[in-house]
């Protein structure tokens, strides 16, 4: 088992025929992701050739690629300005999984994109987003499949390669992963850490949890009150940004500390509140791992 | 990014929210010759990206136009909070009678605008905030339908009694959603909204901060961008693509990622030494973010060495390698270079950086150790 | 029994100062109605003054309102450019039943106005319609109190006189009724046939129902069709506009016959095939409804 | 309210469709003007408010200015359903190498602007919709969100097979939706949208309805009415707040309601007898409407007898009565009325009545029989 995706997850890539998409679909497919079709307007009816004779149909639109395939998944690495409605179209095809890849989404559009979703009733993670990995079944993003290994530990993170970061520390430390999840450090994302805890807590195969968060907003200190709540399993935490100076942006929009919130002394303190192991710099994680397993 | 207290009035008087006139001075001079023409007092304000310019001693009242070029004298080429105050912003003075504060922002937790609006106007919303929180109302508003006139009227029901000004505040509301919008915004705040004597509401001090995501599609917003009111070498990094912080220390860092540069940053700190910058490549990996990055940091005369933490995920590790191999051709770089590349297209970034003779590891604490070593060689690991 | 009203309903005013609004609330204060308040911007704090004795506070928004007396329904006499507004504002303050009498409103306001309600949770009623009347319990719209009986035949109806006339027949022929909706003729309404048609299946104190539809769209027929696989009581139906010349609008938005679709003809058809009583003409109603009961 | 072709056109022109040019002539001289200016051939269309123009000879091709003035003598002045044609528009002649219909109306079942598109351009949708309703594809709009960009594509995939047609009409399709929109429309279409031989895509026919409701608040579209368009009896109806249709009968009739009005018009026809209109004096009662009913309806000779049928509930029944007893002060009434009153404040209007002189009775079936009996002394009720 694994979160959000698994073996069944039939995948669909908006922006197929791209240098990021074309790329990563490659990636994933040698990866052993099951990827049925790529979007691109224009180049309805191509195919797109992937490695070791793996290949798939491309569709002018998501509607016409779900018609063909019976894709349950999709992830968009389309520009920034066409991301809200690729996000939209697929949700709007039916597509219950979306992980939106690209970086640079005007927020205001996901003010709108979110419910849009939420009505639809899928489940859109990112954008701004590394995408997910289920270490020996399937990888829908961009994390590198070679520092993954299958195993019991979820990971799920608000950075990119951050993530990388440590769950290569656990591979290397013969630590295997469930799902590595990044969720995406933008204001506005359409999964979160509880969303992500509260599906590793259901799932049989994970037996411990790391959590990855940064400085900005409240989400890890609303995160530590449900671990507290509703999370069994042991959660190991990590704060990055404790030596960030206060006030500047640091890089991605969630990356900002305004006024006293969202500081990481803070985010540090709620995770002790709640019985959340701290790790002081990413290699912690594995003794710290090791401790609770 | 920040635009100016005058650029905002121009855009929130664009969508009718009642704005005092006001001009721009970069010159003493200047100052006075716009006092003169509206005649009176005025109020001379810097126009600077840093908050608390009032307590800085940036917002001067001058009774007449002589006072005027005297306080913009001072003003002009004064620092706050680093930052070398290049423009005033000259503006009729207001009786005010009463000061209320009006803003918009995007929120995290709602997903939503959320409007704050408070009757404590003239400090910063912040200060509210934390001295007296039932003092801010606030109401998230559905990006599908928009600030509705019903919550616009509610809202200003909570700042004004009588109908006349409920329904001037409404509208005046409803203006600042609208410029909020069509700005692409990420916070948009009238403070104070005043009340003159005679029972007017205007519009005396304005913010807006801007989406950096939104500049592509509107160029008329990015053109309002300030370059002379950041520091250069933040200017240099924005137009190739990066995002750079100067910081105090002597190690400078290149990395992907703003989570794992800020871990770095950290780890720095942990080993004992000390950040130059905060330098983020991005994800979309290109040798030539590399050569500009290098060429940032190299500016710095106090980087002692420089530290790449690169994890290959979109970014790809041999674009970064022959980042490096092209940049030590072009620029002249005196201090050591010390590597970490891990992940995608790992195996050829070796290859390439081995031919152009330097080593790499794939370990975090291991490069930033040596980082720290190299840097300052009396504290150990 | 009744539907959608009873004597629990607590009533809000939207529009309660002006002329519409004045003399109904007064109108319906006389029948008993539980008036709580009303809502006129910049009036808030008034009183407003009703017939012996009676009267209620006035509010600024419906919100203060809601606050301040516990109102769980609501009725609009505002004009028609702020009645979209209206029911927004109503449906926001936790209102769950809307009525909205105004005549005029815009059938693009509707098209955002209807989702609202659906996702506020609330039921709306109109817009122009002529409001509901619970004989003997409560009177929530403008229908005449007088002309009405409590007893147990249901009356649901496009339109609004029409409604009266029926209504009319029935108590001159001591037929008394449980409720009597006006659902309101606009190309978009809140409530529509099927609603009221469940609402009365499942109303103990109703025995049969009559349906007053008229030509334009395809509500009576689909209808027709929902009573026949859901409801068990009589339904006897009446159609105006039978001798309407085609093409021509006849008042109302509702009242359009376009291409074959919507004619008298057709929903008398699906009437019958759908084992509903059809009277010819208003005062049909008493000896089909005594057949039945 | 129905807007002419050329109205619509310019709407849509605001909005960036592409629409070729045209002008509008009264005369054949101004017809042969304006072909002269075109150069080549030209098409000559009759404006007027009915559909099956082309049918009825209303549009033409003209291959030069001189056979312009010749087609537009001919079409000017011709009647089509019964309405004379004031206006023709000149445009030049187009090549089509396809056509297609693209267009939106309100739609009752999900309650939102509905999007259809076809292949099968240049006939009535309706006609397609009949015989072949495969060939029509539809799109609900959510007017919370609007059209967008990848329903507009989609939409467009429907109708062209290249991306450069398909992006073209995706576009043309988020102008109509914006022009729909902003015009307070109940329907917008463009038929045919045409794609010439160069694989440009034109809009060549165009109609745009407006919602009634929609026009208080939008001056400008109500300035297109076009009053010589439609008969003069409901023009003068319309503007004072009633709705008429003049019918072919010798029974006038007066009704608050639209249901109830129909319900009479049906009542009399089922005793027998003939509804010279439909009249609805609406639901907010106003002695003066019921003075300008019996104005229009007095003004028409074939009406024998005028039927009152009131029920009161937000028309007062004591404001009917005051409007018969003034219209009868002004107007000179030569056929007889009879009256039925129930519901708010019938005492009172009975009251009226009686002093007046005047008897009413509570029964629809009674006044309506009565009504027929007075027109048609032969008919038996």
């Amino acid at each position: 088992m694994a979160i959000f995706i698994d073996e069944s997850t039939r995948l669909l890539v908006q922006g197929i025929t791209g240098r990021d998409g074309s790329f990563h679909t490659r990636q994933m497919m040698d990866y052993g992701t099951n990827v049925v079709g790529g979007v691109t307007p224009g180049k309805g009816g191509q195919r797109f050739e992937g490695p070791s004779g793996k290949g798939c149909p491309i569709f002018d639109t998501v509607r016409q690629g779900v018609q063909a395939t019976g894709a349950n998944a999709s992830i968009i690495y389309v520009p920034p300005a066409f991301a809200a409605d690729a996000i939209m179209e697929a949700a709007e095809a039916g597509i219950p999984f979306i992980v939106a890849i690209t970086e640079g989404v005007p927020v205001l559009d996901m003010t709108r994109v979110y419910p849009y979703v939420v009505e639809h009733g899928a489940r859109l993670l990112g954008p701004n987003c590394p995408g997910l990995l289920a270490p020996g079944r399937s990888k829908v993003g961009i994390m590198p499949g070679n520092i993954a290994l299958q195993g019991n530990v979820g990971v799920v993170s608000r950075s990119g390669t951050l993530t990388y970061e440590v769950v290569y520390q656990l591979t290397r430390a013969d630590i295997g992963q469930s799902t590595c999840v990044g969720i995406g450090g933008d204001p506005i994302v359409g999964t979160n850490f509880i969303d992500c805890l509260a599906a590793f807590q259901a799932d049989p195969d994970t037996r411990a949890i790391v959590m990855i968060g940064e400085i900005g907003g409240t989400d890890e200190q609303k995160a530590a009150e449900f671990i507290k709540a509703n999370v069994s399993k042991p959660v190991v935490g990590f704060i990055a940004g404790q030596t960030a100076p206060p006030g500047r942006r640091m890089g991605h929009a969630g990356a900002i500390i305004s006024g006293s919130a969202g500081t990481a002394a803070e985010k540090i303190q709620a995770f002790q509140d709640n019985g959340i192991q701290v790790m002081k710099r990413p290699s912690d994680v594995v003794p710290l791992i090791r401790e609770v397993i | 990014m920040n635009i100016h207290e005058y650029q905002a009035k121009e855009i929130l008087r664009a969508h009718g929210v009642p704005v005092p006139p006001g001009e721009v001075a970069t010159t003493a001079q200047e100052a006075q010759r716009i006092a003169a023409g509206f005649g009176g007092a005025v109020v001379v304000k810097a126009q600077v990206h840093a908050g608390g310019r009032g307590k800085a001693g940036g917002v001067k009242l001058a009774r007449d136009a002589a006072e005027a070029k005297e306080r913009a004298g001072a003003i002009l080429g004064m620092k706050i909070k680093g930052l070398t105050v290049q423009k005033v912003l000259i503006t009729p003075a207001e009786e005010i009678a009463s000061e209320a504060y009006v803003g918009v922002i995007v929120d995290r937790a709602s997903k939503s605008p959320v409007f704050m609006v408070s009757r404590q106007g003239g400090i910063d919303i912040e200060e509210v905030a934390a001295s007296n929180p039932d003092a801010i109302q606030k109401l998230a508003v559905d990006a599908r339908y928009g600030l509705l006139p019903f919550q616009a009227y509610w809202l200003a029901t909570q700042l004004y009694d009588g109908i006349a000004q409920q329904r001037a505040c409404a509208r005046i509301l409803r203006q600042l959603h609208e410029a909020f919008v069509a700005s692409g915004a990420s916070l948009a705040e009238i403070n104070p909204l005043i009340t003159t004597p005679a029972g007017e509401l205007k519009a005396i001090d304005a913010k807006i901060n801007i989406d950096d995501n939104e500049l592509d599609r509107r160029p008329e917003i990015e053109a309002l961008r300030d370059t002379s009111a950041e520091p250069e070498s933040e200017t240099i990094a924005r137009e190739a693509g990066l995002t750079f912080i100067q910081l105090e220390g002597n190690i400078g860092a290149v990395v992907n990622g703003a989570g794992l540069a800020m871990a770095t940053m950290d780890l720095i700190k942990f080993y004992g030494g000390e950040p130059a910058n905060f330098l983020d490549i991005g994800g979309s990996s290109n040798p030539e973010k590399v050569v500009n990055a290098l060429r940032i940091i190299t500016g710095d005369p106090r980087v002692k060495v420089i530290c790449f933490n690169i994890f290959g995920g979109i970014t790809r590790c041999d674009d970064v390698a022959n980042g490096i191999v092209e940049a030590t051709k072009r620029i002249a770089i005196r201090v050591p270079l010390v590597i970490r590349l891990t992940g995608t297209n790992e195996e050829k970034a070796l290859e390439i950086l081995n031919a152009a003779g330097y080593s790499a590891t794939t370990s975090m604490d291991e490069v930033v150790q040596r980082a720290v070593e190299l840097a300052n060689p009396s504290a150990g690991a």
